[in-house]
């Protein structure tokens, strides 16, 4: 059976395991897209990977990377991971949602094997795990920068997905809160596209935004399309994923980024000793899974006293962002007064939008 | 009167082409031989012009396609939805109906077989897989009729109609999964569920039992089509069908019936994946194999025993490909280009076994 | 010595009367060069040879189709290319239009040797060819099919480019709506467009490759007529043919081919059709049908008040009514496409019947599928005018399409191969049918083996009604008189036919009986013992012969 | 907002337009390239790549149109002088475009600093949507029509000279005979190998401008392996809705767009369907079209005659 437990202290039954000897080590990563490609997610995750081969010295080809791996096809999935097992990954990390089934059903085949997958819930305590971490706090603090930023008080968000997926609907939230902390007037314009990977779909959900008004574009997408169309349009931005404003340099204030380097090289660790216990990951700002990407030059003035002021309480644990008395946008209280929302619901459990979000 | 000594004097061209008389079929093998390994020479000179070592390449797909029993696994199975949707697709081209739908039907087959597994999933095992498989033959089948019946109340274009059709089944499974399928435990996002155990195909020697499928299949469209008397009609409908027509057959019916029989087979492509190899119906689950497949055909001229040998060509290089994105760090493109090349080489080649060139100069190149 | 203004010509009735009125040194070149160049040509001497063969050889793979030909023709003279079934004169024909390169031989024009290498190439020569399957594209307009290729001139397509070719054809009494488009065109529109496009291109050799086999006797005149001005104005001219009628009427000379080799060239003049026949099939031949008499006397089937809608919707058949007689041959007359074709669907039952009935031994058949039919005993060969289009299986070698009827009468799901194969061996026998092998793709079969694998086939499923539509169409003389023998064997055996045909002196050979359509009418049935041919000829047009004779 | 929305139309629908163009040119000269996508792919990658290392528009484009030709000759020898089977080289001309470009496009990516090629700046200007002066002022239609980034002019262009070539001239008559019947267009004096050679390369240049138009303005100036994403198969689509009429396609291609960004201009409020229907909306309205013209059984219209058959000469 699969125990549903998402939060990293869930105590789970601890497997001893076999050291594995470094020169014998090899990893794999399973890829939606292409490391390459941009800045985007792969990306992200791929320099965790670099950074946690670094750190235990691994050589190039001990690691093993399948690249562009579809995660909507569960054959491309399985061939991916079957192929990484046959040369000889011991740890096998799948860094989309969707190869999360796919992998819990291997990892059932191949005991031998340690398989950890990214944004999921699933964990089998003995093989498999679920990793994943509070992006919602940075999230929170790039809505400083975008509230502070906007003057027209419209800000776009091109989303992935749509309420029912709680990672984009919760990250939402989370922005919305950060924007109305500093700017109580800006309301935020959602739009989604359906998909996690389309630069021209993400291009068009961007200029439709640009078209109603808005000055300030956030994305919870995979490329940089709506970063680059703000910037086309003399608008400003916020990324998602990593550092985009490399990509966005005139446009881009800040972007949510992940370091994933922080599990990988945890992870791998353990597993090369034997005392892994596959137990789900759940990080956050104070673990430097999640962050905020240095501040542009193109923040508004006074926007990094802000952040510096919020992300002081996050990291003291006074501001938990989910906290009550919380109301969604049809007017319901959602969350009351005193209570805060678990990191499970907030993951997995989120279908309401913040009071300030309009979908569009 | 034009003076007719003003004009040009024309040089007769450097060659000309000349048709040549039909081939044996030892010919025609030596032949395609010899147009694979000209291919694969070509796809070695693009190999080598990125600095890399073909022999080394070469010998890495081969061995990544076979080096263990996972890999040996993984290449048939690449191979069964290629196979079954080449047998399939021939019963059309056979009647010169250019089926380039197969990616659709093969859809709509595992969609048909999906409806099975998630909602009936308790039924007994082999009932299901019985039900799963007609199903998926319902759903391929129906999805070729649709051209068909243009085709044949208004000689609507085949070749158009069912390229569309691809794209309508495919974002038919992006609604479901998005909606009325939609995994309640996958928390938005757009999935569906994961077949119950009862619901998958069974393994014969570590591989889903596809493969038997698939090889009986090539006995059966084998004889189905030389000698049968329905295979016969298919025929005569591709020659012409007013000789059909005139020899008494239902030409409308035939063409419905083939193409349904058609999509049908492909329909068992399409049921064979979601239930042998994804265990869930996911938008990959053609693949892109409904065009391999059509390439397929084609190259092995319709006959479903080449058929199965250019299937095993295909899976060869499609896994070993995989391997030599590990091995050598070569991305997954270089094998489309790869397989590009060498595609265009054998396409080429073919010409060689129609026509034959004859150059000015009395001496005739003759390769008869 | 100047020749006077076109337009004083034209106003003087017409330049085929004044031609007639030339001597030969008075010859001028084609017309169309007037309408082009608007100079007044020179004179030409008269017998120069226009084009000159020497040597052609031609083989596809193993067969030889020519064999070291000579062949010329000259300025302002008609040549008839005469010769047997696949003897290879649309080969040779194809290789001065440049659609075939030869394998060895030379091509002389004007005493010059020339390389043709395409059509092109031919067009720039002079060489313009009619094709026996006209070469037209069936969706644009007349002019923009005459205009095709042109070269030189505006580059751009003008509204006013029609006026030219309505000159040419006004000229040569051709009638023809510049922009009707070719699909909506009968047969005779579509030669008419040919003709067009070779003299709008100044065309000084003339090919036309079996020309007359689907028109009418007018539309022949028509064209002869033409071919004669041509001719006077010094163009030089081949016609293949397999008429001999024609042979004599228009030629000057005549070249024999047989088995890819020239045989004789004869002047027509000193010659006749038994003669000519001789050296074609190169042993004497009898050309005489007979017309057998036989006691038969029931009647097999009878037709009444048959209405039949083509494809289009339209009234292809109105009203008929007739009967055939066990061991009759009904001939059935008619201009192309008076009905034919929907008569003969009709009776197979591949088109629906709108009215009437067809009672086969007192039993309707309409309404029975085209299967039962067949199997009652009802059997059809039509030959279309592409020969391949409904009957055979062009890829297909004998074998498989002599099952074509009878390969459900097999047990069970598969097919048997083997009695199509003694069958297909027998009939290779029995007709003399050319052929590599069983198994060939009859496509590879000359034109008029084609048609012996396909009646052989129909005869040889032991029908009691035999409808064959142009049987002998394209075929030469010796193949044609074989199928009118196996016809009158069949008819002795009881068989009624009815025989769909074009020439109307085979018909009063051999037909007991001749019905005559018009528009899809039927405008007379005569005894052909007792008719002519002016009689029939003017019933096709639609005369009253005999009013209202349709009673048998 | 009505502006805007066809304002974006216009842009999504622009690509298209070089698409299907450009396989008009192709079909009507009785060749059916199924190699769209491949080709579109390969002008994406090069023109990008000039941009990216020249700054210039116009070299971009060029080398945009020099690859979709290159490409097209590869189509062209196959199917014109070896009688390849139509279907299955464009398919195959498909798969090698698309690894042609994903492959090269990583070597760039590679090498290109922070890993993210992008156009020079004053690419990008030369390539934002400006307004023509004074037409642009015009209140909507100067926003609608004359507010555009250059190539979508260029594209309106190159299709009203295509149209105006097809039915207008002799050349464009000649490749309608070719691709009708080109036997009859041989036996009229037309080089049916050269016009078929001709009309396919310049065809396939035109898609390559397509393909260059996705990387250089859809992907907002920074390269991006997946740009084309199967707009080439759309533009396959909108050859039918056009009726292989170039100066249709104008229109078609605008309907097309529309339909693309339809899910961000349609308030969610009002009405909510499937996402996935705005998608596969085109490909239904294009069988939706391709049934009726066969059902008017009009020879004009439809596909030219001999498309997807090769011709030989000798043949009959
Ligand atoms: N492409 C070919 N392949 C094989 N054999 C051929 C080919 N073309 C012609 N032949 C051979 O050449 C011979 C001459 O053919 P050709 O078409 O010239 O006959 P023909 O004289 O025009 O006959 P017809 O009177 O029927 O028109 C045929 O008997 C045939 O055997
Ligand atoms: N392209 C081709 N491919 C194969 N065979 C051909 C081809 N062209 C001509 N032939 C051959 O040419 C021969 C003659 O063909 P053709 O149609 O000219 O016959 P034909 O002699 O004209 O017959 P008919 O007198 O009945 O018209 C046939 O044997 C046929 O096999
Ligand atoms: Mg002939
Ligand atoms: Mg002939």
């Amino acid at each position: 059976g699969t125990a549903d437990s998402k939060d990293s202290s869930t105590a789970t039954e601890s497997t001893e395991k076999e050291a594995i000897a470094l020169e014998d080590f090899k990893v794999g990563v399973i890829h939606i897209g292409d490391p390459a490609d941009g800045s985007g997610y792969s990306f992200t995750h791929d320099q965790g990977i670099v950074e946690m081969q670094e750190e235990l010295g691994l050589e190039d080809s001990q690691v093993i990377r399948k690249n562009n791996i579809a995660d909507g096809d569960a054959v491309a999935t399985r061939t991916a991971i079957e192929e990484c097992i046959e040369e000889g990954c011991q740890l096998i990390f799948g860094t989309s949602w969707g190869y999360m089934d796919t992998m819990e059903e291997l990892a059932e085949e191949y005991p031998e094997v340690m398989f950890s997958h990214a944004t999921g819930y699933k964990s089998n305590g003995t093989n498999f795990n679920n990793y994943f971490g509070r992006i919602y706090q940075a999230r929170f603090l790039s809505g400083i920068a975008a509230g502070m930023k906007t003057e027209t008080d419209k800000i776009g968000y091109v989303a992935a997905m749509d309420n029912q997926n709680s990672e984009v609907t919760g990250g939402i939230n989370a922005f919305a809160m950060g924007v109305e902390s500093v700017n109580p007037d800006a309301v935020i314009y959602v739009k989604v596209t359906n998909t996690w990977f389309d630069p021209t779909l993400e291009g068009q959900a961007a200029e439709a935004l640009l078209d109603m008004g808005c000055d300030v574009i956030a994305q919870h997408q995979d490329t940089t399309a709506p970063q680059l169309a703000a910037q086309n349009r003399g608008a400003w931005s916020c990324g998602y994923n990593s550092d985009m404003t490399k990509d966005a340099p005139k446009a881009h204030l800040t972007a949510p980024i992940w370091n994933w380097g922080v599990y990988y090289t945890l992870t791998a660790k353990a597993v090369m000793e034997g005392t892994w216990d596959a137990a789900n990951y759940y990080g956050g700002m104070d673990d430097g899974l999640v962050d905020i990407s240095p501040l542009s030059e193109n923040c508004a003035e006074g926007t990094a006293e802000k952040i510096e002021e919020a992300r002081a309480k996050i990291l003291d644990g006074s501001l938990k962002i989910f906290e009550g008395s919380l109301f969604d946008n049809e007017g319901n209280e959602v969350c009351k007064e005193g209570e805060t929302i678990s990191d499970a619901d907030i993951t997995g459990n989120m279908t309401w939008y913040y009071k300030n979000v309009e979908v569009k | 009167m034009r003076e007719s000594s003003s004009k040009r004097h024309y040089n007769e061209p450097l060659a000309r082409i000349v048709k040549k008389d039909a081939m044996s079929n030892q010919r025609m093998a030596a032949y395609s031989v010899f147009a694979l390994i000209l291919a694969i020479a070509a796809g070695g000179v693009f190999i080598f012009s990125l600095g890399y070592n073909p022999f080394k390449v070469y010998a890495t797909i081969v061995s990544g396609a076979f080096r263990s029993s996972i890999s040996t696994q993984g290449t048939i199975k690449i191979a069964i939805p290629l196979l079954i949707a080449s047998l399939g697709i021939t019963h059309a081209f056979k009647m010169q109906f250019w089926n380039i739908g197969a990616e659709g039907q093969i859809i709509m087959g595992g969609i048909f077989a999906t409806y099975f597994a998630l909602f009936h999933s308790d039924w007994p095992h082999w009932l299901l897989m019985l039900v799963m498989c007609a199903a998926g033959m319902l759903g391929g089948g129906l999805w070729a009729l649709i051209p068909a019946f243009f085709k044949t109340k208004y000689g609507t274009n085949e070749t158009l109609f069912t390229l569309m059709l691809n794209y309508i089944a495919l974002y038919m499974i992006k609604y479901l999964a998005e909606g009325p399928w939609l995994d309640p435990k996958a928390s938005g996002f757009p999935k569906i569920a994961s077949f119950e155990k009862n619901a998958r195909l069974d393994e014969v020697f570590g591989v889903h039992a596809g493969w038997i499928i698939g090889l009986v299949l090539v006995g059966v469209v084998y004889f189905y089509l030389k000698y049968s008397k329905q295979g016969y009609e298919i025929a005569i409908v591709g020659e012409s069908e007013n000789t059909a027509r005139y020899a008494g057959m239902n030409v409308k019916k035939i063409i419905m019936r083939t193409m349904f029989l058609s999509g049908a087979i492909c329909g068992i492509a399409g049921m064979t994946q979601v239930s042998g190899a994804a265990y869930t119906l996911s938008e990959g689950v053609a693949g892109g194999v409904g065009f391999t497949a059509i390439i397929v055909a084609w190259l092995a001229k319709l006959n479903p025993f080449v058929i199965l040998l250019v299937t095993i060509g295909f899976s060869v290089l499609e896994k070993g490909s995989s391997v030599m994105q590990s091995s050598f760090g070569l991305p997954t493109s270089v094998s489309d280009i790869l397989q590009g090349i060498i595609l265009f080489f054998i396409l080429g080649c073919d010409f060689f076994t129609r026509y034959k060139l004859i150059f000015r100069k009395g001496g005739q190149k003759n390769d008869n | 010595m100047q020749y006077p203004q076109l337009s004083l010509l034209l106003e003087a009735g017409g330049i085929l009367a004044c031609n007639r009125h030339l001597t030969a040194s008075h010859r001028v070149p084609a017309v169309a060069n007037y309408f082009l160049t608007g100079e007044i040509m020179q004179k030409e001497k008269t017998h120069a040879t226009a084009i000159e063969l020497k040597g052609i050889t031609k083989t596809f793979g193993s067969v030889v189709a020519n064999n070291q030909i000579d062949l010329s023709v000259r300025k302002g003279e008609i040549l008839a290319l005469l010769g047997e079934n696949g003897s290879g004169k649309t080969t040779l024909m194809n290789m001065l239009s440049g659609i075939y390169r030869p394998d060895s031989g030379s091509v002389l024009l004007n005493g010059e040797a020339v390389t043709i290498n395409s059509p092109e190439d031919a067009i720039e020569f002079g060489i313009g060819m009619i094709h026996q399957h006209f070469k037209l594209v069936d969706v644009l307009s007349a002019t923009d099919n005459i205009m095709l290729g042109v070269k030189g001139g505006s580059r751009w397509l003008k509204k006013t480019r029609s006026d030219k070719i309505q000159e040419i054809s006004r000229h040569f009494g051709l009638d023809i709506s510049p922009e009707k488009k070719i699909y909506q065109m009968s047969v005779g529109e579509k030669q008419t467009v040919e003709i067009l496009k070779v003299m709008y291109r100044n065309a000084n050799i003339l090919i036309l490759d079996e020309p007359t086999a689907v028109l009418t006797p007018q539309e022949t005149k028509k064209l002869f007529d033409i071919l004669r001005r041509m001719k006077a104005e010094g163009c030089a001219i081949i016609i293949i043919t397999h008429k001999l009628n024609e042979v004599m009427e228009i030629s000057d000379r005549v070249t024999i081919l047989r088995k890819g080799e020239s045989i004789a060239t004869v002047e027509t003049a000193e010659t006749n059709a038994h003669e000519l026949t001789e050296l074609m099939v190169g042993r004497p031949v009898e050309l005489s049908i007979d017309r057998p008499e036989n006691g038969f006397e029931e009647t097999l089937l009878e037709v009444h008040h048959l209405t039949v809608a083509n494809e289009e919707g339209f009234e292809a058949i109105q009203d008929i009514k007739f009967e055939l007689k066990r061991g009759e041959i009904l001939g059935v007359a008619g201009i192309a496409g008076s009905g034919q074709k929907e008569l003969c669907e009709a009776m197979a039952g591949l088109l629906p019947v709108s009215k009437g009935a067809i009672l086969y031994n007192k039993e309707n058949i309409i309404g029975k599928s085209p299967e039962e039919i067949i199997k009652m005993g009802i059997s059809m060969s039509f030959i279309p005018e592409d020969r391949l289009g409904m009957g055979l299986a062009a890829s297909m070698g004998m074998v498989d399409n002599m099952m074509l009827k009878t390969y459900k009468k097999n047990k069970g799901p598969f097919v048997s191969r083997k009695e199509a194969r003694e069958l297909s061996k027998r009939l290779i026998k029995q007709l003399g049918i050319v052929t590599p092998g069983v198994d060939t793709p009859v496509r590879r079969l000359s034109g008029g083996n084609v048609q012996k694998v396909l009646l052989g086939r129909e005869i040889e499923s032991n029908p009691n009604v035999l409808i064959t539509a142009y049987a002998v169409r394209g075929l030469d003389i010796n193949s044609s008189y074989t199928i009118y023998d196996s016809l009158n064997e069949q008819k002795q055996k009881g068989v009624g036919i009815l025989f769909i045909g074009e020439d109307l002196d085979v018909m009063l050979e051999l037909c007991d009986r001749i019905m005559v359509l018009c528009h899809g009418k039927v405008t007379g049935i005569v005894e052909a013992k007792t008719s002519t041919k002016e009689e029939i000829g003017l019933l096709m047009t639609g005369g009253s012969g005999k009013e209202g004779s349709a009673d048998a | 907002m009505i502006i805007n929305f066809l304002f974006a139309a216009i842009k999504a629908g622009t690509p298209l337009l070089f698409g299907t163009t450009g396989e008009i040119m192709t079909q009507k000269t009785g060749n059916l390239n199924l190699g769209v996508e491949g080709m579109m792919f390969m002008g994406a990658f090069v023109g990008f790549f000039t941009g990216y290392k020249t700054g210039s528009i116009t070299l971009a484009l060029l080398a945009a149109f020099a690859v979709g030709v290159f490409a097209a000759l590869i189509y062209a020898f196959l199917t014109v002088s070896l009688r390849a089977n139509q279907n299955v080289t464009g398919l195959t001309l498909t798969i090698f475009g698309t690894g042609f470009a994903q492959f090269f496009g990583e070597r760039m990516i590679a090498a290109a600093p922070d890993k993210s090629p992008k156009l020079p700046a004053e690419l990008v200007a030369a390539l934002s949507e400006k307004a023509i002066p004074l037409l642009g002022d015009i209140p909507y239609i100067g926003k609608l029509l004359f507010s555009h980034n250059i190539i979508v002019y260029l594209g309106v262009c190159i299709a009203f000279i295509c149209g105006i070539y097809i039915n207008r001239t002799k050349a464009g008559l000649n490749m309608r005979a070719v691709g009708e019947n080109p036997a009859a267009a041989d036996a009229a004096g037309i080089n049916v190998t050269a016009v078929k050679y001709i009309h396919i390369l310049a065809g396939g240049g035109i898609c390559g401008i397509g393909g260059a138009y996705l990387s250089l303005i859809n992907g907002g100036g920074v390269w991006n392996n997946s740009c084309v994403n199967g707009q080439g198969w759309i533009a396959v689509a909108l050859v039918i809705f056009a009726s292989w009429s170039p100066v249709k396609a104008i229109l078609g291609s605008l309907i097309f767009g529309a339909f693309s960004v339809l899910q961000f201009y349609v308030p969610k409020d009002i009405i909510e369907l499937p996402n996935a229907f705005y998608i596969a909306l085109p490909f239904l309205i294009t069988i939706i079209v391709l049934v009726f013209t066969s059902m008017k059984k009009s020879k004009e219209g439809a596909q030219p005659a001999g498309c997807g058959i090769n011709y030989f000469r000798e043949d009959r």
